[in-house]
């Protein structure tokens, strides 16, 4: 009872302060919004890569594709995308308050259904990789999507696209965009805290622990595997989406496709939390994004460095995470009884 | 679309042109060929995907660029990044691969790829972000009427590269290490159960594969340019090679370099360059495809 | 909030390494400039030309008695970060320089896409921006109220080279429609405005693109390109990509033996191809916003040429280069901000906005005068052309010094 | 009777390696069948070539009246037909009751149904096959410690919590306690006439498979050897020869 008391608390805790940082910390908004952006992303890795196994370095994909599918969609319901994408254009584009809002509230959601149904035609052919190929053949989509759409003059082509500002004064706009990820991200959370806990979730763990006993009782692996990522990709695609008009302007390889940034800082999020746990992307994302801010901040020039070297220590001496640290240090936190087993073993 | 059409078009109306994309190809395939053989010697050995071989190569590419700065020749810069990257191969060995070879494959493919992104802010931030090339002051031949020309720095290039590939096959075959690593890679245990002190192997391999990358990125700097940051691009065409010639097969990766350099080639100028990076990825998903296939046939799964 | 001053404190550390003078000018204070610059990534070696643009432009200033607004001395101090030459990165520094450093003026990013990056950002604080290095059209088509640029835009840079390529023609007693183009261009905002200008003027002729191709960000090779125009034998070749793209196609134009009687580039002097490939380089028509050789002049930074000499005193490593453009356009801009100071006798934000876009300056980079739109309109762009190793202006025909050698050899 | 798996002359081989040359046998519905042979005759692959690990070379297998030599290991456990391993493959890291949890029919399931909690009945019925298998009492261990017989008994009971139509059991006693043997047969049993489920089971402990099978297949190098009831096998001379044979 008091285990669960204490767990509520700490969710009221944890709440109320998603409510109050960006009022708190006014000067930090984007920060927060896109430590939000990061718990988001690790959360939806993991549950490709931590609960099923399957380690993609490509969900970036859904990240960049989710950015412009908002960004066609809002600007498609208003003026001709071909001319508002045109290295040339001389047009100034305008858009009112119910475009600007309709056409996020409506390019956000799309995004994420786009991102949906992409992660289920492009799982249907690499899931039949495993293991290291399946990570290959995924950063190869990522990098692919990227190199295309870089040389797709519809969509602005190399140029990007710059999305109208927001509309209202810019203090409400950030603690207006900071919200909209805050919610994506308990949206997520909550998903996964359920989804873990259904027939599902106890099927994709058996996935990731032995697929072909798996196959041998006549789970739906592909079927399985396919959901989960379109589920994966949904919240991610609409992270991307919100972040396209956060971002305002963006471009194919450097803020869409990033491959080798936030695609690669979404994995090290979830290994330096602890991969395949609930907590652990979570409290990864939030020791990640203190890093590179940190870095980012005071060793100018080498903070690319100290991320190679944070990637390769976590990967190499700390492979389980500060979630699999403390289920080794403190399991009866996680009610794994340990007392019992040596008992029966002593027998 | 009518630029693709046109472009095509060339081919059959200038027949030469098969010819000189055909021979930039093998001289671009030739050095893919070097890097994806290190790759697949490691891979095979001891099983260690290693995305940090772009990075070798470049870093390769700067010892003799940086050579050639203070004042020493161009060509002593390949047998110099040959040994320089080899130490560096095994200083990375014994603090990263060594940990991660027992490890599951995708452990290794992110170690490598933190150390491949942390080899090229160190080469930036050392050489800075410039692209660099050396210039070897060679003549350079010309055919049909000057249409193709052969300079002959990349003759040179290419003679290196087969030179030190065939160096390699007569090592693996015929010494003692050789031996012993082509045992490992067939079964370790076995390999140490007869004696064969693995962790030397694994140890000699690595660096090995390191200063094979080494060398190419020193013929590298002489015929093209290098910059901190186009190693990602060398490491995805060694993925390719390996992936489409298996492991464990020389004249297979050879080949295969040959092969996907001559094919970037007809794709870049078909598609035009601004595709040469999609065409390789493109390349990779299709090798990929196919292998999906062939396993698919036997009730089986590629991994 | 305590990392917040311990960031303050090591950024003031920072600009103290770059302006050791700060202390003996105490008795003036500061204004506080931020700017987030490209100094690792892509654009790493131009962010860097213009980082030592503004850092010399601050000196000289200081030197010459610093910003005099409303009787009060001031010096300029900038915060720097690291773009990474990735726009992303571009805007969240731009929000953390005006909401954390609590910067109220910003010096521009290097390139056209990081600009399009921060734009939006200065704009929503109402931060004014002068810029020195985003130069492509699509930047002046937003209605942005407080971005300012001193550089001609991006479509005016080898405009005339096809107007030149014209005259050309009309001299063999060919018709100037005769003519054929070449165009590659890197795949990004800047070159694809050039390519779009390009076109616009070349259509204007009626002259036939043969090849219109673009550049991959990681260029390392472009003969698949080359080999075209050996088949297509165009009469102009265009190439634009930054400093790697002029250094690859001058170093494979020569080993490739391609003739083209006009070649015309952006960025040679910021890839120094005269240095790194000497005769190889002969020839080639270089478009640039700026020449040490042209005769404008003002009272701090004196002519173009004394602007020259006085920066490769105080940056010895640019001693056996020219000084890039980028360079001298990244000075003039401070200077504005300066000019714009003393006008507006004011430190208020809304006042030096005014202040700025009333400018109608003569300095050592020419005359800086802002359309609405933001860009500077009174400043022609003029093409350079390699003779013998020197650079030699040969268009417009008004600041020509010498005759353009056509063809090209 | 109505027979539930018919293979017909299949062959395969791994590379010169014949495993089964022209194997026809029957397994009837409702039935429990023997598989026996020396080692090396040829079970396990044909074992595998059912349940679809490989392709076969040539010949037919028919599972309720449906070719599945050309389907895949998922395609055919979804029609009911489930195989035990040899070594037994069950979820190391999970508890007794998780695994049999997974193992819920799933292809019973829609997603709608796949993305619902555990229902009480759904733990009822795990723990009530756990105590049929005899592990109720270790149900909350981590199943990767369990002794390897404990693992043998978890995995069969994983397999009747999936409610297959028939099972193939690869050697459910070997490693098995043989003073549990005795129960094992039982259960075995009780499954077949409880469950309904049809039993094709490989053993080489010739006391448990002469006292479980109606009919018994014996293999003996990739061949068929002889087929009939325990008692025909028993006194079969060329059984007899093989297994002394092959020692």
């Amino acid at each position: 009872m008091n285990m669960a008391r204490n767990k509520t608390i700490l969710y009221a805790l944890i709440l109320a302060f998603t409510f109050i940082s960006p009022f708190a910390f006014p000067d930090f908004g984007t920060q927060l919004a896109t430590l939000w952006l990061m718990i988001i992303v690790a959360l939806t890795w993991d549950m490709t890569g931590g609960q099923m196994g399957y380690n993609s370095l490509g969900n970036i994909f859904f990240y960049g594709t989710g950015m412009y599918v908002a960004a066609l969609i809002s600007i498609g319901m208003v003026y001709d995308v071909g001319d508002y994408t045109n290295a040339a254009g001389g047009g100034i584009y305008k858009f009112t308050d119910l475009q600007y809002f309709g056409g996020l509230a409506l390019g956000v959601l799309g995004a994420g259904l786009f991102c949906s149904i992409t992660a289920v035609v492009i799982g249907y052919l690499t899931f039949g990789l495993r293991g290291p190929y399946f990570a290959i053949g995924t950063l190869g989509v990522a990098i692919a999507a990227g190199e295309l759409v870089s040389n797709w003059d519809w969509v602005g082509g190399g140029q990007g696209i710059a999305l109208p500002v927001y509309p209202g004064d810019l203090d409400t706009g950030k603690i207006f965009f900071y919200f909209l990820f805050a919610a994506v991200g308990v949206g997520t959370f909550l998903f996964a805290k359920w989804l873990y806990g259904t027939r599902f979730g106890a099927a994709i763990n058996a996935i990731r622990d032995d697929e072909e006993k798996a196959d041998a009782m006549g789970i739906h692996t592909l079927r399985y595997k396919l959901y989960t990522w379109a589920m994966a990709a949904f919240f991610v695609g609409m992270a991307g989406g919100i972040s396209a008009f956060q971002l305002i302007h963006f471009e194919p390889l450097e803020s869409a496709y990033q491959t080798i940034n936030l695609g690669i800082f979404m994995v090290v999020c979830v290994l330096l939390g602890g991969k395949g746990t609930l907590w652990g992307p979570v409290i990864g994302a939030i020791l990640f994004h203190l890093f590179k801010e940190v870095t980012w901040n005071y060793l100018l020039g080498w903070q690319w460095v100290a991320l190679g070297a944070l990637i390769v220590v976590t990967v190499v001496y700390f492979q389980d995470g500060v979630m699999g640290w403390l289920v080794h240090k403190r399991p009866e936190w996680f009610g794994i009884k340990v007392e019992k087993k040596v008992a029966e073993q002593a027998k | 679309m009518d630029q693709i059409l046109g472009n095509i078009g060339l081919l059959f109306e200038f027949p030469v042109v098969n010819l000189k994309i055909i021979l930039d190809g093998i001289m671009v395939g030739a050095l893919f060929a070097l890097a994806a053989y290190g790759l697949a010697l490691v891979w095979g050995v001891m099983n260690v995907k290693n995305l940090a071989q772009g990075d070798f190569v470049i870093a390769g590419g700067y010892v003799s660029w940086w050579l050639v700065q203070n004042g020493f020749p161009a060509l002593l810069g390949v047998p110099v990044a040959f040994v320089v990257m080899w130490g560096i191969g095994w200083v990375v060995y014994k603090l990263v691969i060594s940990r991660v070879i027992e490890r599951d494959l995708f452990t290794s493919l992110l170690a490598t790829f933190g150390l491949a992104i942390m080899m090229a802010q160190i080469l930036n931030l050392l050489f800075g972000s410039d692209t660099q090339s050396v210039d070897l002051d060679y003549d350079v031949l010309y055919f049909f009427d000057g249409f193709i020309d052969v300079p002959i720095a990349k003759l040179i290039g290419v003679l290196m590269a087969s030179a030190l590939a065939a160096g390699v096959i007569i090592f693996m075959k015929s010494s003692r290490m050789g031996q012993a690593i082509r045992a490992t890679a067939q079964d370790a245990r076995a390999a140490r159960v007869m004696g064969i002190d693995t962790e030397k192997v694994y140890a000699f391999t690595f660096s090995l594969n390191s200063a094979i990358c080494g060398a190419a990125g020193a013929i590298i700097v002489m015929v093209w340019v290098i910059q901190p940051f186009y190693g990602i691009s060398y490491s995805i065409r060694a993925f390719v090679i390996v992936t489409a010639a298996g492991l464990g097969n020389l004249p297979g990766v050879i080949a295969a370099g040959l092969g996907i350099g001559a094919l970037e080639q007809y794709g870049a100028h078909i598609f035009g360059i601004g595709y040469q990076q999609a065409i390789a990825v493109l390349l990779l998903l299709l090798v990929l495809l196919v292998r999906l296939i062939q396993q698919r046939r036997n009730r089986q799964v590629l991994k | 909030m305590k990392k917040l001053s311990l960031l303050s404190i090591l950024m003031a550390s920072v600009s103290l390494l770059f302006s050791q003078a700060s202390l003996a000018a105490g008795h003036c204070g500061e204004i506080h400039l931020g700017s987030a610059i490209s100094l690792t990534g892509k654009y790493a070696t131009n962010g860097i030309h213009a980082k030592n643009g503004y850092e010399y432009a601050i000196q000289k200033i200081k030197d010459a008695g610093g910003v005099m607004v409303d009787g009060k001395c001031y010096n300029f101090k900038v915060t720097y970060y690291d773009d990474e030459s990735k726009g992303d990165r571009g805007a969240t520094l731009a929000e953390r320089l005006i909401s954390q450093d609590k910067v109220q003026y910003m010096l521009g990013p290097y390139s056209s896409g990081l600009t399009k990056a921060i734009a939006p950002v200065t704009e929503k604080y109402k931060i004014p921006m002068v810029e020195a290095e985003g130069a492509s059209r699509s930047l002046f088509n937003k209605g942005y109220k407080y971005l300012f640029a001193v550089l001609s835009t991006s479509e005016q840079y080898l405009a005339s080279a096809v107007t030149l390529a014209a005259e050309m023609a009309e001299k063999q007693g060919k018709k100037p429609s005769s003519v054929k183009v070449a165009i590659a261009v890197e795949n990004d905002p800047f070159s694809l405005d050039i390519r779009a200008g390009v076109s616009e003027d070349a259509a204007k002729y009626d002259m036939k693109v043969v090849i219109d191709e673009k550049l991959p960000r990681d260029l390392s090779d472009m003969s698949a390109i080359l080999t075209k125009v050996k088949l297509l034998k165009p009469d102009l070749l265009i190439v634009s990509g930054h400093s790697k793209g002029a250094a690859t196609a001058v170093r494979q134009i020569d080993e490739q033996n391609i003739k083209v009687p006009m070649i015309a580039l952006t960025h040679c002097e910021a890839a120094d191809v005269t240095g790194k490939f000497g005769d190889a380089a002969n020839d080639i028509l270089c478009s640039t916003q700026w020449a040490e050789t042209l005769s404008y002049k003002d009272p701090i930074f004196g002519t173009a040429a004394e602007y020259e000499q006085g920066f490769k005193k105080a940056f010895p490593e640019y001693k056996d280069k020219s000084v890039p453009y980028q360079t001298a356009q990244a000075t003039a801009a401070v200077y504005v901000f300066k000019d714009a100071f003393e006008r507006a006798g004011s430190l208020d934000k809304e006042k030096v906005r005014d202040a700025i876009a009333a400018t109608d300056l003569m300095t050592f980079y020419g005359g800086i005068k802002f359309s609405d739109a933001g860009n500077n309109i009174a400043k022609p762009m003029v093409l350079r052309q390699i003779q013998d190793g020197k650079y030699n202006v040969v268009a417009p025909s008004a600041f020509a010094s010498h005759k353009l050698n056509w063809p090209r050899k | 009777m109505t027979s539930i798996i018919e293979v017909q002359g299949v062959s395969k081989s791994f590379g010169g390696v014949v495993a089964n040359h022209d194997v026809s046998m029957t397994v009837n519905s409702g039935t429990i069948t023997g598989l026996i042979g020396p080692n090396g005759s040829g079970k396990t692959t044909l074992f595998n070539s059912i349940v679809g690990y490989h392709p076969i070379d040539g010949g037919s297998i028919q599972f309720e009246g449906e070719e599945i030599s050309r389907l895949s290991v998922q395609q055919i456990a979804r029609r009911g037909l489930l195989r035990t391993f040899q070594q037994t493959r069950i979820y190391g890291a999970m508890n007794g009751v998780e695994n049999m949890l997974i193992s819920l029919p799933h292809r019973k399931m829609n997603i709608w149904d796949a993305l619902k909690t555990y229902t009480r009945e759904d733990y009822e019925r795990a723990d009530h096959l756990l105590e049929f298998v005899g592990l109720y009492e270790k149900r909350l261990l981590k199943s990767g410690d369990l002794s390897f017989g404990q693992q043998k008994l978890l995995e069969f009971a994983m397999a009747l919590m999936n409610e297959p139509t028939c099972l193939l059991l690869d050697e459910p006693t070997a490693g098995i306690n043989p003073t549990l043997i005795n129960g094992l047969i039982d259960r075995l049993k009780r499954a077949n006439t409880e469950f309904g489920i049809t039993l094709f089971v490989i053993e080489h402990n010739m006391r448990v498979i002469m006292n479980m099978a109606e009919t018994i297949y014996c293999l003996a190098h990739g061949e068929l050897l002889a087929q009939g009831t325990p008692d025909e096998i028993q006194n079969d001379q060329r059984v007899i020869d093989a297994y002394l044979g092959a020692h």
